[in-house]
Parts: C-alpha cells; sequence; structure tokens
C-alpha cells in the first residue's frame, strides 16, 4: 500500500492494510499496547522488557493502555479508518478482534522472516479459523473460560455443568456471566453438543434462548467483564463464567475457591500480537515477538502473569525456577485437556452483527 | 435535649461525612494488605510492603503524575473559563442568554462514551494528535459546564452593594472583582474548582477515547490493572492524595494562622 | 426556553452600560468558543450519524433513517424510564443527605471548613472503580452493613418497596440507587454550600423572632433563599447521573441496566453507531426538557 | 384585636445578672433591669454600649453567657426565640428577600396560624403608610420604607414584649414624630411592654416612662426621664442626655436649705439638698444650656451669674446657641430660644445667669 | 494634606434635568440642582422621595433615565463610578464583610496608590473614635459603629465631591454632635463639596450652607436655612422643617408696610411684603411654634393675639409644648422654653401671641 493513500470515509472499502515506511532501522524502539498486569514485574520494573533493550538495543515503550477490545477498538478505529498511525506498533489482542482488524484490513502480515521463534508456537494454536497459518497474529497468552464457584455460597457444592450453572436452584440469583460473548455463548454452545468451529445462526439463537430463560428465571444476576473476580471471592457471587488466570490469582487468597472445565469441552482464548497498519516500526515489532517466543523468556513472564503460555518450551524452562506452577493443569495444560477446547469461529460482518446484537439485548435488556 | 437539638446538624453532617469516607476507609485497610495473588479483595496479611514501594506497580506513579497535571491543568482552565461565563450569565442580561444556559447544560447531559468518541473524531479531522493535549481539551469541555453551573449559584446571590462600594472607592473593575466579588465569590469558586479537578482526576471513559498510545492516566491504569488484578500499591495512592489533601489544608490553615496572629 | 437562572439583585441596580453590553460577550467568549468547537460541531455530526445506516464493514451512510429513533424508543424506553427514576432518587437522597452536611460545613465547622470541603471530594482521589470495590466489600452479603439491615427487618422495608429481591443488598436497585448517591454526593453539597455560605443569618433571627421554629425558618426563609444552589445541585447530580453506568454496571444486576449502559453497549458492541447516537440524542432531549421544566417550577428567577 | 387581649403583657420582663461576652470583650455586664408589664421602657446609651445585644438576648436570638431572663414568673433564659412573645423590630431590617412586603409583614401572623393575616397585615402597612408597596420586594423600598415595613412585621403582632431597635431612626422628623404617636397609642391600647432603643432623645424623654442609661455594658442610671434630665446621676449621664456645663466647685458653706460653693473664685448658690451626701470630693455643678439666661450684667434678680465672651454663635430654628468663654478658659453653651429676644452677637461681652434650683451636683465618676 | 488640596472640588457640580425612573415609578423627576465647589449642601424630604437616588447617580451607581451631571465644565454623566471623585456613604453601610476594619477604611487609599495609607486610615479610624477596633471585621461592630466605619471609609479618601446618605442616623445624639463638628471642620479645610442626607433637621440646619427639600422626586424649595426656616414657601416645606400652625386668612387691608388679615373672624396684622403675590387665593398665614407665646389676657404689647385651651402639654428637657384649642376646632402648637417662666396646665384658658413679622404666609400648593 502507499502512506499517501486518501483515508476513505467509508471504512472496510480498503481490504489491504497500509502500511508506512519502517522506521525501524533508524529509530531504536517499538510501541507496545498491551493489557495490565500482563507482564512480569520485578522492582517496579518490568525484567523481560529491560532484557530485551540490553540485547537489541531497541527500547520497548510498554504501555498498558489495552484495557477492553472494544473500547481498544473503538479508539484506534477511526485512526485506522482515516490511514493515521495510531502511534502503536504492536498490540494484544482477542481471537475475536483479531478476526474483525484481519477482516477490515487494520493489520499488517507478519514478517515470520524476522519471527525465527514463531516455529515455537503451541500446536493447538497454529491453526485457527480466523488467521489461518498465523499470517497476521501471533498468541501472547492464552487461557480457557470455565466455571468458578466459591463453595461458601454453593452451600458446599460443586458446579460442573453450564445447565447446573444455569438452572441450579441453589445458585439461583448468584450466577454471573462474562459480557465476553464467545465465552459466555460459546460453553452454552458446547453444553448442548455445538461446535465452535462449526456454529450457526439457529443453534446460536438457541443458545442465547437458553441464557434468556435463565435470566429471565431470575437465576442470573448479571453479566461481568473483570469485576466477576471480586464478588466471587467474597462469596456474594456463588458461580459464574471465569476464566483460568484469574481463578489461578484469586486462589492464592482463598484455595477453596472452585474451578471446573466442562467436561463437554470449554472454550479458548488467545490475546494474539498484531502489527496495526500504518506502525513505524514494525521489524522492532517482529523483533520484539521473536524475542518473547523464546521458551526462557515465555517462563519468566508466565511466572507472573499464570495465564496459558502460547510457547513450546515454557513448562520445561519454568520448572527449574518454580516446579509447583508448572505442574499447574491451569497454566500449562495437559494435551487431554487442551483437547477438550473450543475456539469459536471467525464470524462474517453479518454474523457478528446479529450475533453481538442478540447478546447485547440480552446483556443490557 | 438542649445539647442535642443544638448539635444535631453537626452530628448529622458528621455522619454523612462518614458515609462519604467510608469506602475510603476500607480503601486505606487495604493498603496494608499483602495479598497472596494479583487481587487485593481479601484480608491476608499486614504488610507495609506497599508503602514502602509505592511506585512499584510499573507505569503507576507515571500515570498518577499525568492525571495529577491534568487535573490542575484542566480544573485551572475551566474554573477561570467557567467563572467568566458564570458571571456573564449570573449577571447579565442579553440576547442568547437562555440559549447559552442551554449549551451549559448539554455537555452534562451527553453520555461520556459519546462525548469521547465525537470527541475523537474531532481531533482526528482536525489532526490534532492524542495525547495530553487532547485529554486536556476534553477534560476542560466536560468541566466547565460543572464550574459555570456551581459558580452561577453564588454569583447570582452576590450583594452589588459591595461591587458599588467599590467602585465608588476608586476601584477599576478589574480591582473591584479581585479585591470585592472574587474574595465574595471564592467558596463558589474554590468549589467549582474542586469539582473540576474531581471529574478530572476521576474520569475513565472521555479520557480513554483521546488518549494517546502513550499517555496513561491514573483512572486509566486503574481500569487496566483491575481486569487482571489491583495491585495494592493503587491503594496506597489513595490514601496517600486522601491525607494529603488533608495535610496540604492542615499545612495551609496553620500557616494562615500564624500569620494573622503576627499581623495582630 | 425557561433555561434562566437566578439573577440576582443586581439586574436592576446596576449600571447598564453601552459598554456593558459588551461584557457580558466578552466573559462567555472563552467558554462558548469551547464548547462551540469542542461540543456543538461534534454534536453535529452525531445528529448525521443517528440519521445513517450502514455497519463498520461497509462504511456508513446518511439516509435520514428517523427509524431508528422509534426503534429505539420503543426498544428501549424502560431503560430510558429507569434511568430517569433512578437518578431521580439518588438525587433526593443526596439533597436529603447534602444538605445537613452543606449546613454544617458552611456554619458549624469554624476552623475544618476547607478541610471538610476537600474531604467531600476525596473519595474522588481513590479511583471510582476502587472506590466501588469497595462499596462491594461494603455491601457484601455477610457483611456487617447486610447483617444490619436484615437484623432491623430494614431489608423487608426494601424488598417491599421492590428495591431488593432477595434477603442481600448487593445486586439490586438498592445498591444502584445508593451507589450513584453516594458517587454524586459532592456535586450537591458542593453547590449547596455555596448558597447557604453566603446566607445572611438575621434573616434566621428574624424568622425565630417571628414565632417560626426551626423547622418553619428551613422551610420559609432557609430553603428559599438556597434555592439557587438547590438547583445547581440537583442539576449537578440527575444530568449526569441519568447517563451513568458504571454504577449500574457494577452495582446491579441484569434488572437494573440503565440507558447509560446500552449506550456503551451500541456503541463499543454492537457498533450500530446510529443507534448509539440516536439513544444519546433522546437522553440529552430528555433531560433538557426535564431540567427546563424544573428551572421554571424551582423559579428562581423569581428570587431575592 | 381579641388575640390581642389574651396576649398582652402578662407580667414583668425580668433582667437578672445579664450578661454577654464575645471572647474575652464584656458586651453586656451583668445587667438587671425589671420592666413592668405594660410599660413604655427607653433604652439609651452610646454606640457600642449593648443595646441591641440586651434586645437579642430578651428575643432569645443570642445566648447570654451568664444571667437569667423572666418573663412573669417564668425563666425564658432557655425557651428559644421562636416560642418567645416578643418581637423585635431589627436594627438592620433584615427584611426576608424573597417575599414581597405583604408576606414579609404577615409572616408572623402565619405562624401564628391567624386566619386573617392579610387584611391584619395590610392594617398594619396602612399604619406605617405602605399598602401601596404591598406587592413589592423590599429591595425595591427605600431606606426609610424599609425601616417601616420592619416596625409593622414587629408590631402587627402584638407580642408581650415589642423590642425596637432604632425603630424609626431612618424616617424624617414628621412621619417620626406620626409614627412616635403611633407606637404610643399603640402601645396603650393593647397593653404591649415595649423596649425602645432610640438615639432620639426627645423620643425617649416624649414616649418613655422609664429610661434607662447604658454605658459599656452597664446601666448607668434608670428613672423617669424628666428626674434622668433634672437630676441627672453622673456626668455620663448629664453630658449624654442634652448637654450641660460642669463647673468644678467646693462647697464652702452650708446654711439651711441653701448652700455657698466656689467654682473658679466665684461664689455661687445652690440647693443643699442636690450635694450628693456620698462624693464630697471632685463634685462639680451642672447646668443645662437652657436653663442658663442671658441678663444684663447689672440685673440684681438673679442670684448666680458668670461673665464672658461670646465665642460662637449658632442659629438652630427654635433657639440660638452661644459658646461664651470663661475668663479661666472654660466655654460653656448657653440656649437662648428664638423668642423674639435680642440676640448677641460673636465677641460681645456678655453675662450669663441661672436659677440655684435648676443646678445640679455630681461627684466624679 | 498635599493630596488634598489637589483633589479638593474644582468646579461646581450641575444636575439638568436629572430623572430615574424605575419600570413605570418615577423615582427622581427631572431636578436641576448647582452646587458650588466646597460647598455644603443638605438634601431633605420625606422617606422615599428619590433622595438615595439622586446620590446614586451622581456617585455613578445608578444610571439616570433622562438628563445630565456634570462637574466643573465636564460631563460625567457616562463616567464611570470608579472614575469620579465621588465617595459616598452609603444609607446600607455597605461594608466589606471580608475585610478588616482598617482595610475597608483603606480601600480607597490603596486604590489611590496612597504611601501612607495606613497612617491616614488609622487617623480616619481616630477621627470616628473606633481606632481600637481596627482588625475586627465589620460583623462584629454594632450598628452605629459600623456607620462610623463607612464615614471614614468615604471621607479618608478626600474627594471633590463626597455623598452623605444619612451617614448620622445612627448614632447617639452626642457622637452625632462631634461628628457633625469633624464633618463641617474636613469640609472647611479641604474644601469637598458635601452632599449631605438628613433626617435631623437641626444637623441640615447648622451644618449646610445651602438646603433642598426634595418630594415625590421634585425639589420643592432651595436655599439657605435660615430662610427656608423662616420663609417656608409652601405648606408642604413649612410642616416638613419644623412645625408650622397654619391659619386660613384673607387679606382685608394693605397699608404700608401692614396689612391686616382676617382668619376665623379674628382680625390680624401681618407685613405687606410677606403676602405672596402670585397666589391671593387660599392663602394661609404660618407660624412656627416656638414663636409663639403664652402671654397674658390683658398684655396689649401684642397686636396678634388668640385665644384657646389648653388641650395637651408634653414636657421635652429643653422645652414644653403644648397644643392650644382654638375656638373653631383647630389645634395651634405652642412651644415654651423651661427657662423657669410658669408653665400652663391641662384645660387652662390661654391666650397666644406673636411678632408680626415671625409670620410667614403661603398660598395654596
Ligand atoms: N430598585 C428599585 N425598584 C423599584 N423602585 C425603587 C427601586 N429603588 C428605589 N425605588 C423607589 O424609588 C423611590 C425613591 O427611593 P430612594 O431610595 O431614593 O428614597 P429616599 O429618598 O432615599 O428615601 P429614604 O429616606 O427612605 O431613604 C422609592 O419610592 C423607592 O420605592
Ligand atoms: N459578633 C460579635 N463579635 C464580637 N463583638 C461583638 C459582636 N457583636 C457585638 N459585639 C460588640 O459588642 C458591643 C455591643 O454591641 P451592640 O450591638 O449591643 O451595641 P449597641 O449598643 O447596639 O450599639 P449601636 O447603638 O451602635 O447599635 C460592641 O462593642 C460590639 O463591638
Ligand atoms: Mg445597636
Ligand atoms: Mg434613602
Amino acid at each position: 500500500g502507499s502512506p499517501g493513500k486518501a483515508p476513505t470515509s467509508s471504512a472496510g472499502a480498503s481490504k489491504t492494510p497500509l502500511s508506512a515506511p519502517d522506521l525501524s532501522d533508524t529509530e531504536k524502539v517499538v510501541n507496545w499496547s498491551n493489557w495490565q498486569a500482563y507482564m512480569d514485574v520485578a522492582g517496579g520494573k518490568h525484567p523481560t522488557l529491560d532484557a530485551f533493550a540490553k540485547a537489541t538495543g531497541i527500547k520497548v515503550k510498554y504501555n498498558e493502555d489495552y484495557n477492553d477490545n472494544d473500547e481498544f477498538f473503538a479508539k484506534v478505529r477511526p485512526l485506522l479508518e482515516s490511514g493515521k498511525d495510531t502511534g502503536r506498533d504492536v498490540w494484544c489482542s482477542t481471537d475475536w478482534m483479531v478476526a474483525r482488524l484481519i477482516r477490515l484490513g487494520y493489520v499488517q502480515p507478519l514478517d515470520k522472516a524476522n519471527i525465527p521463534n514463531a516455529t515455537n508456537l503451541a500446536d493447538s494454536l497454529t491453526n485457527v479459523e480466523f488467521d489461518p497459518g498465523r499470517s497476521f497474529s501471533l498468541p501472547w497468552q492464552s487461557g480457557f473460560a470455565g466455571i468458578g464457584f466459591n463453595p461458601k455460597s454453593t452451600g458446599g457444592k460443586t458446579v460442573t455443568t453450564m445447565d447446573q450453572l444455569l438452572h441450579d436452584p441453589a445458585l439461583k440469583g448468584k450466577v454471573t456471566l462474562l459480557t465476553e460473548m464467545r465465552d459466555s455463548v460459546g460453553l452454552v454452545l458446547i453444553e448442548q453438543g455445538v461446535s465452535l468451529a462449526t456454529v450457526t445462526a439457529d443453534q446460536f439463537a438457541a443458545a442465547i434462548q437458553v441464557i434468556a430463560d435463565a435470566k429471565n428465571a431470575g437465576q442470573i444476576k448479571g453479566f461481568t467483564g473483570n469485576d466477576y473476580t471480586k464478588p466471587l471471592a467474597s462469596g456474594d457471587t456463588a458461580a459464574c463464567v471465569a476464566w483460568t488466570g484469574d481463578v489461578v490469582q484469586l486462589r492464592l487468597d482463598n484455595p477453596s475457591l472452585g474451578f471446573t472445565l466442562p467436561d463437554k469441552g470449554f472454550t479458548l482464548w488467545s490475546d494474539n500480537f498484531v502489527i496495526p497498519a500504518m506502525a513505524q516500526h514494525k521489524k522492532n515489532a517482529e523483533k520484539l515477538i521473536n524475542y518473547y517466543y523464546d521458551p526462557a523468556v515465555m517462563a519468566q513472564v508466565e511466572a507472573y502473569v499464570n495465564y496459558v503460555a502460547p510457547v513450546k518450551g515454557t513448562k520445561e524452562a519454568l520448572t527449574k525456577s518454580d516446579p509447583t506452577m508448572a505442574n499447574n493443569d491451569l497454566i500449562f495444560p495437559s494435551d487431554a485437556t487442551l483437547a477438550r477446547a473450543q475456539v469459536f469461529r471467525g464470524l462474517t460482518a453479518e454474523e457478528e452483527t446479529s450475533f453481538t446484537r442478540q447478546f447485547q439485548a440480552l446483556v443490557t435488556g | 435535649m438542649r445539647w442535642l437539638r443544638k448539635n444535631l446538624i453537626v452530628i448529622i453532617g458528621l455522619l454523612v461525612m462518614a458515609y462519604i469516607l467510608i469506602p475510603n476507609i476500607v480503601v486505606v485497610v487495604f493498603s496494608f494488605n499483602k495479598p497472596a495473588g494479583h487481587y487485593n479483595y481479601e484480608w491476608s496479611q499486614f504488610s507495609l510492603d506497599a508503602w514502602l514501594d509505592p511506585c512499584g506497580a510499573p507505569g503507576m506513579c507515571d500515570a498518577l503524575g499525568l492525571s495529577l497535571w491534568i487535573g490542575i491543568a484542566s480544573a485551572t482552565i475551566s474554573t477561570i473559563m467557567g467563572t467568566m461565563a458564570a458571571f456573564a450569565l449570573g449577571r447579565y442580561r442579553f440576547i442568547g442568554r437562555s440559549f447559552t444556559n442551554l449549551l451549559v447544560f448539554f455537555p452534562m447531559a451527553t453520555p461520556e462514551v459519546v462525548m469521547g468518541a465525537s470527541l475523537l473524531t474531532l481531533f482526528i479531522s482536525m489532526g490534532l494528535e492524542s495525547g495530553q493535549t487532547t485529554i486536556l481539551i476534553a477534560h476542560i469541555l466536560f468541566t466547565v459546564s460543572f464550574v459555570i453551573t456551581t459558580v452561577k449559584a453564588r454569583v447570582a446571590s452576590l450583594d452589588p452593594a459591595l461591587e458599588q462600594a467599590a467602585a465608588d472607592l476608586y476601584a477599576t473593575p478589574a480591582q473591584t472583582f479581585w479585591k470585592v466579588t472574587f474574595p465574595l465569590v471564592a467558596p463558589g469558586i474554590g468549589a467549582g474548582a474542586l469539582l473540576a479537578f474531581a471529574l478530572s482526576f476521576d474520569d475513565y471513559i472521555v479520557t480513554n477515547f483521546n488518549a494517546g498510545a502513550t499517555t496513561l492516566t491514573f483512572p486509566m491504569f486503574v481500569w487496566g490493572a483491575s481486569q487482571r488484578g489491583t495491585p495494592v500499591q493503587i491503594n496506597v495512592i489513595g490514601t496517600v492524595m486522601f491525607l494529603g489533601a488533608v495535610a496540604i489544608v492542615g499545612i495551609a490553615q496553620a500557616i494562615g494562622a500564624r500569620r494573622r496572629k503576627v499581623d495582630a | 426556553m425557561a433555561l434562566v437562572v437566578p439573577v440576582g439583585r443586581a439586574s436592576r441596580k446596576r449600571p447598564a452600560r453601552k459598554r456593558g453590553t459588551f461584557t457580558p460577550l466578552l466573559l462567555l467568549a472563552p467558554a462558548m468558543l469551547w464548547l462551540t468547537i469542542f461540543f456543538v460541531i461534534p454534536t453535529f455530526s452525531l445528529a448525521s450519524q443517528s440519521l445513517q445506516t450502514g455497519d463498520i464493514d461497509n462504511g456508513f451512510t446518511l439516509t435520514w433513517h428517523f427509524q431508528t429513533y422509534a426503534d429505539a424508543l420503543s426498544r428501549y424506553w424502560p431503560q430510558f424510564l429507569r434511568s430517569l427514576v433512578f437518578a431521580g432518587s439518588a438525587t433526593l437522597i443526596t439533597l436529603l443527605v447534602g444538605y445537613p452536611l452543606a449546613w454544617f460545613i458552611a456554619h458549624r465547622s469554624g476552623p475544618f471548613k476547607t478541610m471538610l470541603l476537600v474531604l467531600v471530594i476525596a473519595p474522588f482521589f481513590t479511583n471510582f472503580l476502587i472506590r466501588t470495590l469497595a462499596w462491594i466489600t461494603i455491601l457484601t452479603d455477610n457483611g456487617p452493613v447486610t447483617g444490619f439491615f436484615r437484623a432491623t427487618g430494614l431489608i423487608n422495608v426494601l424488598r417491599w418497596l421492590g428495591l431488593v429481591g432477595n434477603d442481600t443488598l448487593l445486586y439490586s436497585p438498592f445498591a444502584v440507587i445508593a451507589g450513584l448517591a453516594y458517587n454524586f454526593l459532592p456535586f450537591m453539597v458542593l453547590p449547596l454550600y455555596t448558597s447557604l455560605e453566603r446566607m445572611d443569618m438575621r434573616l434566621l433571627d428574624a424568622a425565630g423572632d417571628l414565632y417560626a421554629n426551626g423547622w418553619q425558618t428551613f422551610w420559609k426563609v432557609i430553603w428559599p433563599l438556597s434555592l439557587p444552589g438547590v438547583v445547581s445541585g440537583t442539576l449537578l447530580t440527575f444530568i449526569p447521573a441519568a447517563g451513568d453506568f458504571i454504577n449500574s454496571k457494577l452495582l446491579g444486576n441484569t434488572q437494573t441496566t440503565m440507558i447509560g449502559q446500552v449506550i456503551d453497549a451500541q456503541f463499543l458492541r454492537v457498533l450500530d453507531y446510529p443507534m448509539a447516537a440516536a439513544l444519546s440524542f433522546i437522553l440529552m432531549a430528555t433531560i433538557i426538557v426535564m431540567v427546563g421544566l424544573y428551572v421554571r417550577a424551582a423559579g428562581t428567577e423569581e428570587l431575592v | 384585636m381579641t388575640e390581642a387581649t389574651q396576649r398582652k403583657a402578662q407580667g414583668e420582663l425580668r433582667l437578672v445578672e445579664l450578661e454577654r461576652r464575645y471572647d474575652d470583650f464584656v458586651a453586656v455586664n451583668g445587667i438587671e433591669l425589671d420592666v413592668p408589664p405594660g410599660s413604655f421602657f427607653a433604652l439609651l446609651g452610646p454606640s457600642g454600649c449593648g443595646k441591641t445585644t440586651t434586645l437579642r438576648m430578651i428575643a432569645g436570638l443570642e445566648e447570654p453567657s451568664g444571667g437569667r431572663i423572666f418573663l412573669g414568673t417564668e425563666d425564658i433564659t432557655n425557651t428559644r426565640a421562636h416560642q418567645r412573645r416578643v418581637n423585635t423590630v431589627f436594627q438592620s431590617y433584615a427584611l426576608f428577600p424573597h417575599l414581597n412586603i405583604l408576606d414579609n409583614v404577615g409572616f408572623g401572623l402565619r405562624q401564628l396560624k391567624v386566619a386573617d393575616w392579610k387584611t391584619k397585615a395590610m392594617q398594619a402597612l396602612e399604619l406605617v403608610k405602605l399598602a401601596d408597596r404591598a406587592k413589592q420586594k423590599p429591595r425595591q423600598l427605600s431606606g426609610g420604607m424599609q425601616q417601616r415595613v420592619a416596625l409593622a412585621r414587629a408590631i402587627v403582632n402584638e407580642p408581650e414584649v415589642l423590642l425596637l431597635d432604632e425603630p424609626l431612626g431612618a424616617l424624617d422628623l414628621k412621619l417620626r414624630r406620626e409614627m412616635q404617636i403611633e407606637l404610643k397609642r399603640i402601645q396603650q391600647e393593647v397593653g404591649i411592654t415595649f423596649i425602645h432603643v432610640t438615639h432620639d432623645q426627645e423620643e425617649a424623654m416624649t414616649m418613655a416612662d422609664t429610661v434607662a442609661v447604658m454605658r459599656a455594658g452597664n446601666i448607668e442610671q434608670l428613672g423617669a426621664p424628666a428626674e434622668l434630665y433634672d437630676k441627672p446621676a453622673t456626668a455620663f449621664v448629664a453630658n449624654f442626655l442634652g448637654q450641660s456645663n460642669l463647673l468644678p466647685i467646693e462647697v464652702t458653706s452650708i446654711t439651711g436649705e441653701r448652700a455657698t460653693v466656689s467654682s473658679h473664685g466665684t461664689s455661687l448658690v445652690v440647693e443643699a439638698a442636690a450635694i450628693p451626701s456620698e462624693a464630697p470630693d471632685g463634685l462639680r455643678l451642672g447646668i443645662r444650656p437652657e436653663k442658663l439666661r442671658l441678663v444684663e450684667a447689672t440685673d440684681t434678680t438673679w442670684t448666680n451669674k458668670l461673665s464672658g465672651e461670646v465665642s460662637d454663635a449658632s442659629f438652630t430654628g427654635v433657639s440660638t446657641t452661644y459658646l461664651v468663654r470663661m475668663p479661666w478658659g472654660q466655654e460653656l453653651t448657653v440656649t437662648q430660644p428664638n423668642d423674639g429676644t435680642a440676640r448677641a452677637e460673636l465677641g460681645d461681652q456678655v453675662t450669663i445667669a441661672w436659677d440655684p434650683h435648676h443646678a445640679f451636683m455630681i461627684g466624679v465618676d
């Protein structure tokens, strides 16, 4: 593409991402927007970032301003739409957002030549439906959505299925689902035996209906973002759809908290590195990605963030320093566990609009 | 009984004050927590760790600094502009006054998401790069209405005789303003400035839209952090800000009192 | 439009000189310029957006599709209504608790006046999220506050009023209203303080002398004289509260959704910009109309 | 005026050791006062002597620092303002700016639930000649009009005790006289106890049954108007109530009813009974300017004569006031009625004379 | 007082057709006034006649609805208040509540950049006897003290024109007299033009060079005090400035300097020159109460005598005032000095007399 191309008023008109001249060789910096607390910390610094700067001479401007996929998208969309630089060279978006970004032509293909370590990508993540061959994205962290519960409030019961979550009278009015559609609806779909890779509009609508019924019956008290953690910990929420990383953290405080990955399956999500259109330091960004695809480096990160590492060999690297963590099935899931994980398929624009609308009608109704 | 009647208002006032401050107390308590994980929800054990390392959460102190500076700058500017406008609206009658009043209410009635997004679109079409400037502009925009409304109430009830007395004593309008009007309206302006600062310092939604890649404000930091667990340092900052404000006021008053004593 | 706000006795006795006519314009210029550039212009583009159709993949075009407004109203009127009711209740509560506090600060706090004013604002120094999370801690099901409500039977009153669903306080209309009231209390207290602080206490003496007891003095003298403060306080509370969504999101349940949440979802998640814009306009229009009626009814113009 | 009769003063107002301090400043210094029911009591005193403070304590608007207040047999010290059947005309008017004149005047009546408050308020407004202003706001009235509203607002309630703090100060002489007559009439008709602070001595003299002169928080002298005027007990009272010429004297001899005293070498005759027994030292003889006559130097009908030079003469309508300088430098003030008798000119050598029974004597304070 | 000399009144103050309306109410009705520089001008008039409004227009605090104001040759109608070398003592004081007494008084001096403002302000405070209150706030002072502060605040600036709106109304007689003397001294020393509104007629009479009597927005009469008093032009002035007894008369004959008139059948002698030429109808003869003497019925030294019955007698310090009822029902007021002459009793039949040159004559208004 050409940087001088006039910004078009209608989005989506350009499906080929715009690229800017790469200043990587002259400016030894890379701007990375990431989620909060998604990076190892020691003494007020990020050791792996410092090490990267030391090793390559590239300074990472690490900005923890990616708080929410939708909000972040709303913030950068007008810039991307009008063909302007977002000021960021790389960020980490969740799978479905990556799908949208690719669809809209807002992200650039990765130059794998600069990322030799990309081969360390975990096998389960190499071929995702929304980005075949991983040409635009590489996962940064992954996790599962399952069912978290607080035995204090369930009356000692464990919650093992979505069906129980949505219908067990013991949980009535003390259940929360996530506002993350693909996790909340995904779990219900899986429960119904639907594969997330092939989900149809009818199946989706049926799942929505199940949730709507539960909501109308007063079973569901709310749909939450990350703020589900506090009520779960205190017992104000008895059971909810929850993410692995959070539960690992919560359990450190409160070991009695339960977490189930339903037998029928559960969702797997990843937050993925992508390089936005018009990024100024694409090559530096790719070097950065490459750096984190070194298992030893990823192990350092993992020791802090407790999510699922997408890099092969991380578990081995971590075993030396922290064997308990290395043996945690939620951080380093076994192959058997991974086999049950599903990823929501990429949606067409129309599907995305329709599904989201249905789901939001439920959330804000 | 008599005592109760005389001090009833004090008792109620203190109770309401307590209502306002209870959450702060929770925040203070948890600033001494040492959570086992990232989440600072459950009391785990007493520790001074966070206090000894208040900037231990990377980026937080930078974000705090930015928020403070933006809060002070935007409160200052919007207080000045808002006070001026409040005087015009509270005191003069002119064509378009009702419309102007309306215009003042509109920004307060606009949902923040919408305001943030439309501002972003505007900035982009103006070619303004997101960053401190855009945050500042946005903050002034949504705080100025609050200042106007607060100050106007005070201006409206000002006794004009005093300003006339000043004019009679050779004070130009500007001098009248600074020497008589301002001191008398000061509580209103002070309240407006406090509101403006508070709104600016605590805003997330509008700010998030208009912040640049490297301008992370404190609320953005907290919001983001809460997605993965809130560091104890956030509570420390809350406590420090809280106690700091109290200390500043206390010291200022002590100095004022001493000066008065020296004067007398 | 009746959006006129108290004009002091100033207006008549002040010499309105020829050059005086420009003074208000000069005074207004910066703020109005600011509002015009950064608010009015975007508002026009928002208006146009509300009449567009399309989606982010294919872009939006202006089709003068007024139907969006009809859809917005028919689909989301319960949320609108709820927002107004919640914001109204919260405003009432802040007025009820804020008034004594403002009086206390203005007249009974002696040297602690400034200190208390800053303390009123102090919650804002800790982040709104942290604050709300602290509320969740306070209102938690097994906490002392809920315990108190249960022990005194107040919880049954709340349930009877439909403010809580079962015997817990959290995630209920009650929690949302309480949260709104808490968060917007400073917006009520500060303007009230401002107008109470300069009240001529001799008038209270006069009322007492003329057989008005404390309560009557309040209603007949203090209250009407503080109306400018009451009006601005209620406006500063009600308007933002009606558009708020944080409180209903964090403290409420699926039955407490407010319109701010809907707009947020339409804008950010559904990406239906026309719908979001239309909803915003309806919200703004509703608020402005209500405020207009309110200011006229309060009749602050006639005061003093 | 049916309520009025029930409401009229039942008992005397009694102040016992009433005291009020502001920090360490004593505004009212333990005064004792008995005001019989239905009497017209005038309180005089220089600026800042504590008159307003005293009234405010009686009204219940100021809490005494010490002492008690009785109305009849009842101790009302701790009764609240609105429960006392006492009304005040405030020195600063204290009209309610948000109410129109009629509502201001009707305020108290409405508190008392008087049904026809409007009629009564209008009557009171007619009394103060402001009936045509009933619908205006206080700020639209002139100073004197506002004062009359304040007056109407208090008297319309016909309380047991009416406190008037310079209620006529802003009125022109003519109106003041009319109002004085009205006040006196109301007071006698309704039988209210009036406590009247005024700076118009004539007002105090003509209207009051009893006059109290305050000085720096104390009551200096109390008595019937003529008594205070003719026989002031202290130099302060003598000079405060009208002017006095004070001559230092020494008693030289007392024979029966008459005594001989000398002042600056001149021998003068006084009434023996007038010499205060307790304070024989530093005695001064006082004589009012209007009791002094300009006489012929040769006139022998006068026993007391002094000669001097006219150092000033000023015409004041009813009379002319001369300053006559004595040989020892003191200037005596002489007021002569403009009754057609000859006027003296500046510089004239004149003789002044007085009747012994017009003189009074006071010790040092 | 170096600045003072430069600052003293340079030119006369001239009001031309000055008018002020409030809605359709005319507060000041096109008055014409010339006040020579350095003169002491008194403005009298009943409550609400427009005195304060006039002063406010001169000060520049109120915009005239019509007419012009000149100071010397300069048209100051549109000059703003702070640019006029005019200071005002406000009827309502208008002290700055946030400043202490010293700062209140020093306010104008500091505006004028007078270096030793503190010394001067203290001097002014000493003048009004409040030097010891310099550090207090206005609300800590009594009413009279506040008024004195207002006075000090205005005079300390020694302006060209000083407007005094009842500046001594709240002071006791003694202090008022002292202040009058001080004011007069300052006025003469510094040469300021004073425009003084007062309700104290004696004050106006003794202090002013010229007195103007206002009535309902108009100037009714203007002249030297004695002239106004002795020869009032209208019944209003006659009654406003002191009391007058007005007898309806008809001229029966004029012989040289004397004229004979008859009133209710009694023949009286008047000075022919006193008969107003323009209004021969409805003539009334006026005579001041203090010009009337109680005489023996047989006394033939008086040409004008009337007989009646004492219907009221009241003692007022300096003098006693009698009401004497004439056979035709009218009551005449007679003031007799208490100079030791015999007093009449209620019900006594008395004869009153006066000197023809003390009488004045007025037509109908
Ligand atoms: N703001 C106003 N609105 C309407 N009428 C007013 C206003 N100010 C003054 N007036 C009217 O103008 C007239 C003159 O008022 P002004 O204050 O000049 O009287 P004044 O001569 O000073 O009387 P006083 O001796 O009682 O102070 C009054 O009748 C008053 O009611
Ligand atoms: N709030 C206060 N704080 C301090 N001192 C006060 C206060 N109020 C009154 N005083 C003092 O008390 C004294 C008496 O005041 P008060 O008002 O009773 O005087 P007054 O006799 O009414 O005088 P005036 O004739 O001037 O009205 C004054 O010296 C005054 O300064
Ligand atoms: Mg007083
Ligand atoms: Mg006046």
